[in-house]
């Protein structure tokens, strides 16, 4: 069970106060806060083994491979992978994504192949195969979305057939919240020989991950979202697939042999982390590895969906207020999107800043899903460890708040 | 610790929301001299103006789009202010207006209603959303300019 | 002047003994220690300001944004460049390098177009040369070195001509120390219609840098070379020449307009940086630039400078051992490379270590070089403002321990 | 504080060095029934293998290459150590190599000089020099298993 209260005590900034309230942020799916074992992580790092790494025979240069190493096999062990050497170490969800489409896209889509993708996708995992498509000539076709705001899988079946080379779909959406099948698309894409990608930028964070399972080629995403630093993110790739690829980058770390014309490279998973690599965070990044799993991604999603639900229950009863997405908390993520009929979104995000409440307006970068939605933007309030009922509770009392502003001049002058 | 007041109720003065709620001059007009538009991409504000300009004066204006209350509310106000004023006016009013939400200059008198969008300079997010209509407003003025 | 005794407080990481001896942190070119300064900045982020950026309305995402876009003006000021929105942050220098080859290069170079490197260029200015070579049918060619190992710059002059389209060229050599005239040579690249690339991956953090007048194209170097956190690139761009080119990364942050075939750019430089950007380190970056424009980069070359004399001095005393590079301690950086007859550099650098002094055996990423010298690999020390005299009588002792060891077995025995 | 004897003294022990100045079987074979070779490309060190085999015995056993004291004496050692070995003693002894390297098992006098590479198993960063021309042997072993 996750006690919030005692949580928010490795959380150092949940401490202060915005505008003269106490801080409640709900802007989980955008990053997440850090406790301070990763803080401590960073600087203990840096104050005891900075070094560059996996070249270096003096003590700092082997202890901080040693830690950066370490991480890696860390994380194959959070996803259930079987092999460390299947994970690549990027910048984020999107450098990993980009590295898909150019390093396996590049060589294996061509003129006229489909590659199959749906409207809640992230902008991530829409414009690095735009540009593929681009490049190469193939087609994207979108699957849509069922008025409840799932994925419409009838049309993803439709969609994927022979020419079909690679199917890349958001495993939960950041606006709807929606969890998708991506096992079940998985066997489809599979049947029909193309790769499936899966973008866990939200899901990694938030749901326990079995990565065999799912039964997909590429899986990414971010450790910001995750309690981890910014700047690293995480591509897995099955078993002998990063082997088959030429790399991305090039540069020192990633090569074997290099001649005037031409260069050998080194073996997965340093053939896809050309320079110096974000060292302290990836080191960093264990810290929060071991924070979620200390305390158990299966009682991270109760907690969660815990509180999805106890947020809907409490904003359902706002006026004018509309959510998207699923309507059963256990079919969806932490993240609930809404309108409300007398505020813009960027006027509600402002009355709650006002409150101390952050919440997030905006097209979150799936303006796809927002052209689907019938909208500019929405409000997003978004959910992690340390948020309790409380934190919903400031957020409805803020949501009260912009009625009572945007409403009608008399019930205004009451406030 | 006492709870504070919430916050930025200065920002949604009445005079704004009631520009908001009741927006003036929204539509097209029916022969503009100007007809000009812009869209603020990180949030997706959209602001179009129609003007009228003859005899260095804006004869008619009008605006539409869609977004915050503090962009739209800005158009209507812009609109209802600049009715019938000289472009030289205009330009006056339109630096002061800038001055006061890019500088937070001190408005005076002259920009009327506008003074309510003062509490916007100290929130340099929404800034952009109250400029928007006045930098459409700026390409409107130096179209005619360079038409005239 | 730089006052190393005083700036080694600031430098928590050197307090410590390593194999029971003070640590001699004599590795520099690979990457630099961080001052307090740089560690409390990133705490202080993650502890008061953390949220993602660009798009947030609520308090700490203005905050967040406002400190990461200050520190792409203080990058600008460390430049001496007019323009903030002229500086990319990548991760690290080799993405800076491979951003070029692919969004500039891919656009720019074709079939029989040359492409003029050297002989020293580290291997992140080979590879994704290389690389763009292989996709478009250009050809490389690399300037050699003269015996003292400086550039053959008549070599240079006589390379480039109206087939050239890009000349790279490392500013500062990691193995060498070199220095090399690159306004000079961006002069005979401009002549030919060609752009110029510097790598001041070794420069940025050692010498006074003013972009304007190097007159080249792109500039590109790592934070963590210069103080900073790991994960943080720089790369500049020409007034103008970003806006010319094509995004490379795809996704979250550096568009304007995402429709389902094809998507219109963010401005310059957000156009370049796709997803969530390692907010954090580039802040904590800042301190770093403050931490040296503070002592002034002239001051830092003095100091540096003053001591690669001190080293070259103590370091030929030192039986059967050979220096690379320049002679003149104001032809070069503060990088020293060596071989010894008796004993090879992993050896060497496993001597010191025992010794507490941190040195790099090896390639250095620069396999051509090595080729060019005649050596596998060679044994490097390279200084920093907290290095001092003593360290260098550190390493000269452990030198000789070496020497000792690996000399014939009787003065073995008297050790 | 007293500064410490500088460290690493017992991993260059004078038996390493001894081989490491005076090679062992250094060169090529006239005949070798197996030729194999391995370079570890993160240092560059480079071992090559002349193997004679026959009669499930390695008559005779060459090396050749370059790199650092470690990764040169372990040649040098394994061509005097396993120079008329039958293969089973030698498989033997190179599963007790690797064992005092990679997990730190203390070695036998079964293994003759190579004892003194004991010192490595402490230097993670080292290992993989003693170990390369181990690696080396083993792939030669296989081939001629494969080719019996
Ligand atoms: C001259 C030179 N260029 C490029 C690089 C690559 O830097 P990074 O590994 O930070 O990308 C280095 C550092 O290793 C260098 O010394
Ligand atoms: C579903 C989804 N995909 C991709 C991303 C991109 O992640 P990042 O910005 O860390 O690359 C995000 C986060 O913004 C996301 O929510």
């Amino acid at each position: 069970m996750i006690n919030p209260r005692e949580i928010r005590k490795d959380f150092p900034i949940l401490e202060q106060q915005v505008n003269g309230r106490p801080l409640v942020y709900l802007d989980n799916a955008a990053t997440t806060q850090k406790p301070r074992q990763v803080i401590e992580a960073l600087v203990r790092y840096y104050e005891t083994s900075n070094a560059n790494i996996h070249r270096g025979i003096h003590t700092l240069a082997v202890r901080a491979t040693e830690q950066y190493e370490a991480v890696r096999g860390k994380t194959a062990v959070f996803l259930k992978a079987s092999h460390a050497e299947d994970i690549v170490f990027t910048r984020n969800t999107t450098e990993a994504l980009n590295l898909v489409a150019r390093a396996w896209g590049d060589a294996n889509v061509h003129e006229g192949d489909e590659i199959v993708l749906t409207l809640m996708e992230h902008h991530s995992n829409i414009v690095p195969w735009q540009q593929l498509a681009r490049r190469t000539g193939a087609v994207l076709r979108y699957a849509g979305i069922t008025p409840e705001g799932k994925l419409d899988l009838d049309e993803v079946r439709g969609m994927i057939g022979p020419r079909t080379k690679v199917v890349s779909v958001v495993h939960m959406s950041n606006v709807l919240g929606t969890i998708n099948p991506v096992a079940e698309i998985g066997e489809m894409a599979r049947k029909a020989g193309a790769l499936m990608v899966v973008d866990g930028a939200q899901s990694a964070p938030h749901l326990p991950v079995d990565i065999e399972a799912l039964g997909c080629d590429f899986f990414a995403f971010s450790a910001h979202k995750m309690l981890g630093p910014t700047g690293v993110g995480v591509l897995w790739a099955r078993r002998g697939l990063l082997e088959t690829m030429e790399p991305f980058l090039g540069g020192g770390d990633m090569i074997a042999l290099v001649r005037q014309d031409e260069s050998t490279w080194a073996d997965v998973p340093h053939k896809f982390e050309a320079g110096t690599p974000n060292i302290a965070d990836v080191i960093a990044f264990g810290a929060a590895l071991d924070y979620l799993g200390n305390l158990g991604m299966g009682a991270v999603r109760a907690h969660e969906m815990a509180l999805t639900a106890y947020a809907m229950e409490q904003l359902s009863s706002i006026e004018g207020l509309k959510m998207h997405g699923p309507e059963r908390a256990d079919e969806r993520g932490g993240v609930v999107s809404f309108a409300m009929n007398l505020a813009h979104p960027h006027d509600i995000a402002t009355i709650a800043d006002g409150h101390g409440v952050a919440i997030r307006a905006g097209h979150h970068c799936a303006q796809l899903l927002m052209r689907h939605l019938g909208v500019a933007a929405t409000s997003r309030a978004s959910f992690s460890i340390y948020n309790d009922k409380d934190d919903i509770e400031a957020l409805a009392e803020a949501l009260e708040h912009v009625n009572r502003v945007f409403g009608d001049g008399s019930s205004r002058a009451a406030i | 610790m006492a709870v504070a007041e919430p916050q930025f109720d200065d920002l949604y003065r009445e005079i704004i929301l009631d520009h908001y709620r009741r927006p003036r001059n929204r539509g097209e007009l029916a022969a503009p001299s100007q007809r000009v538009e812009g869209v603020n991409p990180v949030c997706g504000d959209e602001i179009h103006l129609d003007l009228e300009i003859g005899d260095n004066t804006i004869r008619d204006v009008s605006y539409w789009g869609h977004g915050c209350s503090i962009s739209q509310s800005s158009a209507s106000m812009l609109t209802e202010r600049l009715k019938g004023c000289s472009i030289e006016e205009a330009e006056r009013v339109m630096g002061k207006v800038r001055a006061m939400l890019i500088d937070g200059a001190t408005p005076d008198d002259e920009i009327g209603d506008l003074q309510a969008l003062e509490g916007v300079a100290r929130l340099p997010v929404r800034v952009k959303c109250a400029l928007l209509c006045w930098n459409v407003l700026k390409e409107g003025l130096q179209q005619a300019t360079t038409a005239a």
